[in-house]
């Protein structure tokens, strides 16, 4: 058994290690601190001259890194919190995500930017946000999120391997969870089956005791944790049987798995901790809608307001389990 | 307290209390939080108590201010009560953003803070520009760490603000390091450079003693507030808490030795025993009292979405 | 008769005149040039001391109007392409947007960022975007766009009376076109009713021939043009009768009018030009099919690929009056 | 022409044959959007040549170059031919990125432009890095105009450059406008004072000679190869066109005045009448063959989704 947490600094490590073009650059990185989350721990140690801590400068990292990645390396550019994308906005949508196409598939850029996301620390407004529905959706751009049912470790190291460039969202939550490897699933009396693409698959959580789940739960990263309390209460006491589609891709869309969960379900219901306004729940809705007609359909997010230090208002803001029992009562009434 | 109808006081005595307030509420605050009581992080200011306490001495009390996640120190000793700012910590709904903000985002009266490192820079230059063009005599104090000169919306900035001659007072407040990077490995070349690069005059000091502080802070204040246009104000100086919690890298030997700059150290020979004994109280007294008042408010509830 | 760029420029006259905290800040905006689209003309001549030419300085920009707004002045900065709004994201999400929320309502934030976005002119990748999307959905951010069915100059003054800050999308085709003041709509057989808030209204365009439009087109900005042209088309080749919403207001999402044309039409067409994918016309669907069970939707948007140089790859990236057309026939086939 | 493969020529025949290329090729294209053939819009760099000339001169043939959005003359004197850069900016499927870029946005072997000012420059900066740590003794040089100096990634990018080390020429051409906006209002402080502030050193010139440019960048070239860190090479020069299509301030008066220091006819002395003429006919032909072949080329289409 390991944790979120080991299996991406373990990801890092092989992935310096089986290959030399791999650097990893991020404010604070260097050991014995290892990383405001600790995910690139002890990695300046074994590589000291490919472990570069920088400035706190994260327009600068990013594009340091997009010009890494055009002369045949291979960064991994980590943003302290993902609150801060927004300073990478420019050098990711205007630099990274263009070149590869405006230079008419000349080059390639394999850069990956890791960015913790998310709240429920109490680190208030500016550091407790899930900015990535502002990547979603952006031309050449991939955006990924790690969760249990996966190797985070593969996920990541898929990225690092990928010629595109990568945003790894890592819900902070995530961290200290368990990796359920196969065959050690909490979730007894469900089958989980891998679909979509062989490099950021997506999970379908299937209850084996019933051949027709009455709605999808479609959710990613930490949010899992959520679908899957809201789950097993929703089959408890209310007899609701909900099937789980847990991505690992979130941009370019890629809806296969969900699509094929909806023919049976008829009822989709989205989870994410972002805002709710086009968040990636309403792509979601959107691309099922367009395909099949007369879906019945629901949204849990946060609601749309910044995301408050105290936890009473930092509970209200971000989207509950209750919210998610709720609005499947609702969809399935 | 310093109240902010007060006259700004900046004897001997004022200066080792707004010190020694900022130091007491930032050790009561860290031992708060092993009691569970408080949520998220803090950045604590103790060691750099004179930064706060000098250029405070220097400004006006209507002077605007933007300050950065160290907040606390320049918040007190601009003359905030420490009650409201213990209740924003433990997110209650008398704290001085109601719960909404917590140690890094805190507003109150010409006080403004915001944890994203760099961007409050262009901020604080516009409200730079807001204030000389209403024509409130008012000058705006901005805060940065050494770690911030990292950020680029810190260059834009200090361009606008030579060009148009803002107001604006740019205090640099050096602990040599940025949570856990020293300096030399995050600021190439001169600091005082990054500000004589667009023309604008700095003041540096390497000191902890509050007087000093004031000295420099005074004349810098004087040039911004005469109307010739931004300033700098490096202060070197040294932080004696982690970065917030438990982020410290340097030895105990390390800090054993900064404890030699102990601003209230430098300063608390000036006053006398019975002085320091009757600030001790006060400030006891004044931090209990915050601390427990907060302690029993009430939690904030969402009322509407706006 | 008055073109839009005359009504904007119009507007920004009449505010600087009104009130003399109103700013205007941005890129090369003195005369004799004032400003690459002409947008602040005249204003530097008029007003000397309110008008403020800037260095190269995106978020500088932003972030000055930010701190202008909050002690009291009512600052309008132009981003000279809107292209280049991904450097001031940082500014707008964490500074501007969150100021008055998560200062407890303290203070206010009444700023207007002006974006000329959009594309048809060859101006290349990163100066052709509708980067808007990226922007909607931002808690405590208001985006707007004019076009020619209501007063453009009204939009820009109600945005500048505005208490929050404003993101004030102008796409650069809509320049030249004709504002349609009341009576002289180029739409005959159709009337026109202004639906939704007082300062952002939306427009209501609906065919007087029948009182059972087949679909509703939505659409903002310079689209209304596509989805005009596309209306007429579908009217009398195809017998299609199309109801269409124009929205001033983008986000905060208030689809009141919409859902009110949707009750009748029960199918749903969005144009937009940015890229496809979580788009302005994902929230419109999903808001839509929540509110209301067994719509049929479609959506009309660019391809998700930068947009190319060369007329011919434009013209096949960016959507066309063509393509909404074949949706809508789809669409209520 | 000079070929990617050529040996660099930079004897004064091939210096003014670069500039000629560049001037020549600029006017035609400036001609060529008066027929229609052209969308969109362009930035000659019509008076800069010796910036170009002197720079390229002084580089190696396989160094790195990022450059902006007044590529052309930088691409042209780099070793880039005209014709794929002709049909580029006819939008032509034989075009150098295949009619997807235009003109501010090209790509051939090691050079590289993008239309936004300043993002370049970290880009460029990682280039230098993957440069050295992949031992390939490319150095890396990007360039920026005076306006460009208002970006603060810029600073961002000049801190990391000057800590890694990092192998990195940063041309400032500074042609005294950003646009329509004239360094005055624009550049506060002075422009060496922005590198000097990093501990970078810089070259700089006030000269449109291209052997004054060339003499100075073979000394910046040799300090960023030798190892020593990035440097940097500012060149005050003029423009005389408009900045990209009728955007032009300046009144003709001062435009007459400008033409004194026409890197052409300062070069040009240097060379026989019969050289120059030989220059001008061979160039002429080859600029010819560039639009006319690119004119008969056909359209890109789009083929698939990536
Ligand atoms: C834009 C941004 N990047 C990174 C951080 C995370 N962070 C918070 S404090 C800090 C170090 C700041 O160092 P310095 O400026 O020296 O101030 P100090 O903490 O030493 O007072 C960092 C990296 C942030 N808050 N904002
Ligand atoms: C980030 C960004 N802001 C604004 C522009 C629009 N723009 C294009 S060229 C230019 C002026 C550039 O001036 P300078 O750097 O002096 O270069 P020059 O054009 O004089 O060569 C401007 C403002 C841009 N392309 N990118
Ligand atoms: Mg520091
Ligand atoms: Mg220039």
């Amino acid at each position: 058994m390991a944790t979120v947490l080991e299996r991406l600094n373990h990801a890092l490590h092989h992935a310096m290690e089986m290959d030399e073009r791999v650097y990893v650059l991020g404010e604070d990185i260097l050991d014995p601190y290892g990383g405001a989350f600790k995910v690139t721990r002890g990695l300046s140690t074994k590589f000291p001259g490919r472990v570069l801590p920088t400035p706190i400068s994260e327009a600068a990292i990013a594009g340091i890194a997009a010009g890494m990645a055009l002369r045949g390396l291979r960064p991994v550019a980590e943003v302290m919190f993902g609150d801060f994308v927004t300073l990478i906005a420019d050098q990711l949508v205007n630099h990274a995500a263009k070149f590869r196409w405006m230079y008419n598939d000349n080059v390639r850029v394999p850069l990956v930017v890791r960015a913790p996301m998310g709240g429920r620390r109490g680190y208030g407004p500016t550091h407790s946000q899930s900015l990535e529905k502002m990547f979603l959706g952006i031309p050449g751009l991939t955006v990924v999120a790690p969760n249990v049912l996966g190797d985070p470790a593969e996920l990541l190291q898929a990225a690092i391997a990928d010629e595109e460039p990568v945003l790894f969202v890592e819900h902070k939550l995530l961290y200290p969870c368990q990796w359920l490897e196969p065959g050690h699933s909490e979730l007894q009396d469900y089958s989980i089956s891998k679909m979509g693409s062989e490099r950021y698959p997506a999970f379908t959580v299937s209850p084996v005791f019933t051949t027709t789940p009455h709605l999808t739960l479609a959710c990613y990263g930490y949010n899992y944790e959520l679908a899957r309390q809201a789950a097993l209460e929703l089959t408890m006491e209310r007899e609701i049987f909900c099937e789980l589609v847990v991505f690992s891709q979130l941009s370019p869309f890629a809806l296969d798995p969900l699509l094929a969960s909806l023919s049976r379900t008829r009822r989709l219901l989205t989870v994410e901790e972002g805002s709710l306004s086009l968040g990636w729940g309403a792509e979601l809705v959107a691309r099922s809608i367009e395909a099949q007609d007369g879906l019945r359909v629901r949204r849990v997010a946060a609601r749309d307001l910044p995301i408050a230090n105290a936890r009473s208002l930092e509970d209200a803001i971000l989207p509950q389990v209750g919210a998610v029992v709720r609005a499947a009562v609702e969809l399935t009434g | 307290m310093v109240g902010y109808n007060t006259p700004r006081m900046d004897d001997h005595v004022s200066l080792y209390r707004t010190m020694l307030l900022i130091r007491c509420f930032e050790e009561r605050l860290l031992a708060a939080f092993g009691t569970g009581k408080l949520v998220g992080t803090t950045h604590a200011y103790i060691g750099q108590e004179a930064d706060a306490a000098g250029v405070f001495a220097a400004a006006c009390p209507g002077d605007v201010v933007f300050s950065n996640h160290r907040c606390h120190g320049h918040y007190l000793a601009y003359g905030g009560g420490p009650y409201p700012l213990a209740a924003e910590l433990m997110g209650k709904s008398t704290g001085l953003v109601g719960g909404r903000g917590g140690s890094q985002h805190i507003q109150w009266r010409d006080f403004y803070s915001n944890g994203i490192q760099g961007g409050i820079v262009p901020v604080a230059a516009g409200m730079a520009l807001a204030e000389r063009e209403r024509q409130s005599g008012k000058i705006v104090l901005v805060f940065i760490g050494d770690g911030t000169l990292g950020e680029g919306a810190l260059y834009e900035s200090l361009n606008f603000a030579a060009l148009w001659k803002l107001p604006l007072l740019v205090v640099v407040e050096d602990n040599r390091y940025a949570q856990t990077t020293p300096v030399e490995l995050a600021v190439a070349g001169t600091m005082a450079g990054r500000f004589a690069a667009f023309g604008i005059p700095v003041w540096e000091r390497d000191t902890t003693d509050v007087l000093e502080v004031k000295a420099a802070a005074t004349e810098a204040v004087a040039h911004v507030r005469g109307g010739a246009g931004p300033a700098s104000l490096i202060l070197h100086t040294y932080r004696f808490s982690a970065h917030s919690k438990g982020d410290d890298p340097r030895s105990p030997a390390e800090l054993e030795r900064l404890r030699r700059f102990d601003p209230l150290a430098v300063h608390a020979p000036r006053l006398t025993d019975a002085e320091r004994q009757q600030v001790k109280a006060e400030v006891t007294a004044a931090i209990d009292e915050a601390f427990t008042r907060a302690d029993a408010d009430p939690l904030p509830a969402l009322l509407s979405n706006r």
